[in-house]
């Protein structure tokens, strides 16, 4: 299994499952409650320089309260994984570039500073196009699998993706050929976050999760990372999860701290419960433009609010989330729910 | 264009007839998502589509803003990992996926990550691979639908995010693609165009309506062949145009912009 | 990423992916109808000389009226994953040794002969012991790995077991640096069974499964076999599976046939249905010690019956059934319900 | 044995009394699960079990006959997978893990896979490693509760089925085992033994009530140490034997065994 090739891409992080393993021996297990607020979680488990990781699809499923406290704390030079990052990396990219030093430092990029269909950030190309920002290229698989063979407690996994391209070159994945097919292979180094954060539909106070619908990369995350904070639409009590252990998704000895955060994917969809609020995401896409503008905005719905309710509550509070909640389950239809 | 349709309806119509009855799509939302439904209503009614956030076989209730919205999985069969639909593709199990990209050349090779200077210095930077490097390593064929002008179709990519037939014949095997893999056709606003089996370079197979051969050239980077005998386009039918309109997309999400 | 050493076992299976690609590549995907008879899916999909793998663990949740049907219609030289295999591997080895040629041929062995708390079975033992089956030796979790692998289409991951033991030496797993951290990792080849055989409790007339509990490794092994059988204990309407696709733990596209089969891990544990028949299984167990009981055990309870439900009728019908659902649910509390 | 108690009590007691609260064990049927159900009783409320087949922290009804059936997750927080558990093992997070075997030599390497013969013709098979041979590789400390006689202590296992200390100091980290992780603790129907940890082989920590060190060393196959002050074993106290009795173990299926 001799090593062909190898992308010369910076690798952030440690990828050493026995270095892992040392810190796992010491997590704590007991079925603790672990509720607490945002504010409280950001502060004692998101350190400065940390290496971060976030949960959902880009604008699905987000823990937007986490993010926008993180910011708000002004945390500095993290190190983050750009899966499939959509409104969470514009989020934290609102820390860089504006004169409150760099939340960002370092971003593992799959897919960064495009919205899907809603177009680019103009912030977000700042940042990234601005130096002080290091990044390595890699796939939406390749990150995932990055995730996995942290969460499986190895140091790597192999793919068949990322050969051959530029992709690889700028990642720091190695090619071999596999010792029992011959089959040329991408290896990816296990990535251990430092924290990570999930927004789930139900926890009880220890962390035991339930997810409604797709799961992309959440459950590996979970598992994956050294420290990890759930926020949850609802507080669920632990008998209703013993009630029913096969919904749970994330076990509660990943998780060291539960916020209860109705409406937490706001402004992103949360499947069942509300869509994505597409009016306010253009606001802000429509804000990013000019860095003057920009800073108004954030300290309208950002710096200048206490807490995520509040936020929420500027962005039309309660018969907002109504209307959210009747796009998502298509009760206006069929005069079309998303206008 | 010709009176009766526009030029993006035209492209959802030839790319939704490319594919088969019976197979399997990896779609993204958009155009690929439009023709995937459109072909699911008019010759591939157990087309199935999955997207790669994790819904396998939704039922449609509009488009998806997002591959990861909740309406990518609206009565699913399955809502599952992305891991789980990257394995799949891995596996062997899809056969067409659907890509993009701001700049493509004659292997069918794609940039979606940089335009100008050099890495990690971009003059422009784009938002990368996402999950394309990977549909385009994992599953069998690779579309693309795409606008056709000359900063698009170049002779060399600026970075090569997303593999096609890398430097030609062979290439994909050698670098450890999977074999029999690899870029299928490319619809564009002028043309269909697909592969040389022997030289992997990109060809036209055929003309839209109204569109000439030395137009087509004209807004190519790179030289570009012709499959003899080169034909035209067949024009959306009715029947498409009423399905597209009335049922695939009525809100004129993705036929609207052209 | 040097090979450091290597097991002396045989490897049973091809693990090349590419080759394995080639075979999906044409494995049908639509939404058809798959439903069948359990002797249908068995002659149509279980070959003389597969490769054979079995869901559920070993007395739970296992598709007994398929491995019963197997060993009725003869099927020879198969080839076999002994993954925490018990009663699941004593119905296979009543294919060996008593004059009807031999069902199995080779064994990947985790767990075979043994019947955790219940003892071994002999004839389990007269057959891994008579020398005409092949073996190599693994772990469950490296066996897990192998059908995960597979799963994934990749021909191998690393695992941090077998290292060191003569399990490792007597199987086909392969000892190599990690070329990113320099740990000494097991590589497992990928197994691509031929066939593969799982019981579910719900399961739709085109495959979709929900599993209740414990999914062992049922997951993977659905993904990982070129051809699936799926039994279920209560076929459900497409509309209910489209109505939460979160339940959902193995699409269609992975199953060839489903049999709806009551009782179908009958007298094993089926979760939330019926509890082991701990009488039968003694009885089973007892009749294995000589050969001439067993003959005529199997044939009152294999050979000599048509279909899996006149097994359970001959084992008591209803309202043994019963029997065993009010065990499952604790009903009989605080009697002792095992008893 | 003294009155009041049998030989599998006090093993059950023993073991139990190893587990610290809050930390992890994964457990199978029998004597572990009945040790940490005692314990979770005694000193170690917030002790979580886990079994192999995917039950996290259930709150057992009564003892599983398998550690995959619906006992072992019943009313758990989580039924999940075998890879799932076997990989929380790897990452580091269970801290013990109960195992046993045919044969133990001095550097707690256990058989269960063949006496006699050689591989592959055994003149006995036995199961195998099931999951014995990932928990020992994988979880911090090792536990192993079996009968205490020459057939089963032997200077050299006929098959190194599952991890102990292997050849001696060095050689799970040579071989690639995690750092730190290995042999802890053996009890037995005559003592309580561990691990040297200079030369980790196996010695006596305590003797059972009325054992002699003799007595121990005639059933050991292996040169035996003792742990300076050698100590006596604590006999159950009445609190113990009534948990055990009456909550744990009530139907005398792992206690009635001895």
């Amino acid at each position: 299994m001799d090593l062909l090739s190898q992308g010369e891409g910076a690798l952030f992080g440690d990828p050493s499952s026995n270095r892992a393993r040392q810190f796992f021996a010491d997590k704590p297990r007991a079925l603790t409650d672990k509720v607490m607020t945002v504010r409280e979680a950001v502060g004692r488990f998101v350190h400065d320089g940390d290496y971060f990781a976030s949960g959902g699809f880009g604008c699905s499923r987000i823990a937007t309260s986490v993010l926008h406290e993180i910011v708000r704390q002004g945390k500095q030079r993290l190190q983050f994984a750009g899966h499939t990052a959509t409104h969470d990396f514009q989020i934290l990219c609102a820390g860089n570039g504006l004169g409150r030093g760099a939340t960002l430092a370092a971003v593992d990029i799959s897919y960064v500073v495009g919205l899907e269909a809603r177009g680019l950030s103009p912030h977000a190309r700042r940042v990234m196009e601005s130096g002080e920002v290091a990044f390595t290229e890699w796939s939406n698989f390749t990150l995932a699998l990055r995730f996995k063979a942290a969460a499986m407690g190895v140091p790597f996994l192999p793919a068949r993706s990322l050969l051959g391209t530029d992709t690889f070159r700028y990642s720091a994945a190695r090619a071999v050929a596999c010792p029992f097919t011959g089959e040329r292979l991408a290896l990816v180094p296990a990535l251990y976050p430092d924290v990570a954060v999930l927004h789930v539909h139900e926890a009880d106070c220890h962390g035991n999760c339930r997810i409604l619908g797709t799961t992309v990369s959440d459950l590996d995350i979970a598992r994956a990372a050294k420290r990890v904070v759930v926020t949850c639409e609802r507080l669920i009590p632990n008998d209703e999860i013993r009630r029913d252990p096969s919904r749970t998704v994330v076990p509660f000895f990943c998780v060291d701290a539960v916020c209860e955060v109705p409406y937490g994917s706001y402004p992103g969809n949360m499947p069942y419960e509300y869509y994505s609020d597409e009016e306010h995401l253009r606001h802000w896409l429509a804000a990013e433009k000019d860095c003057e503008t920009y800073r108004a905005f954030l300290e309208q719905y950002l710096y200048g609010v206490t807490d995520f309710e509040e936020y929420w509550q500027r962005c039309g509070g309660l018969s907002r989330m109504q209307e959210l909640r009747r796009q998502e389950l298509l009760l206006n239809r069929p005069n079309g729910e998303t206008g | 264009m010709s009176v009766g349709y526009n030029a993006m309806e035209l492209m959802v119509c030839c790319a939704a007839r490319l594919l088969e009855d019976g197979r399997t799509a990896a779609v993204g939302t958009g155009v690929p998502c439009a023709a995937a439904m459109l072909a699911q209503r008019t010759h591939a009614p157990n087309l199935v589509i999955l997207f790669e956030a994790g819904g396998i076989a939704p039922q449609l209730p509009t488009m998806p803003i997002s591959v990861g919205d909740s309406r990518a999985f609206h009565r699913a069969v399955m809502a599952t990992s992305m891991a789980d639909i990257m394995e799949t593709c891995q596996r062997g199990l899809i056969d067409y996926t659907f890509l993009g990209g701001a700049q493509i050349d004659a292997y069918g090779n794609l940039n979606s990550t940089q335009i100008g200077g050099e890495h990690p210095r971009p003059k422009v930077r784009l938002p990368g691979s996402g999950g394309a490097n990977d549909l385009a390593s994992l599953c069998w064929r690779i579309l693309v639908v795409t606008n056709h002008d000359r900063r698009r179709f170049v002779e060399k990519v600026d970075f090569l995010t997303t593999p096609g037939y890398l430097s030609g014949p062979g290439a994909r095997e050698a670098a450890g693609l999977p074999p029999g893999s690899g870029p299928y056709r490319v619809i564009t606003d002028l043309a269909v165009l697909g592969y040389d089996d022997g030289t992997k370079r990109m060809r036209i197979l055929s003309l839209h309506p109204g569109v000439t051969l030395a137009q087509v050239r004209a807004a190519t980077g790179f030289e570009l062949g012709v499959r003899e005998p080169l034909t035209a386009t067949d024009p959306p039918t009715s029947e498409e145009l009423r399905l597209l309109r009335e049922e695939v997309d009525p809100l004129r999400y993705v036929i609207g912009r052209h």
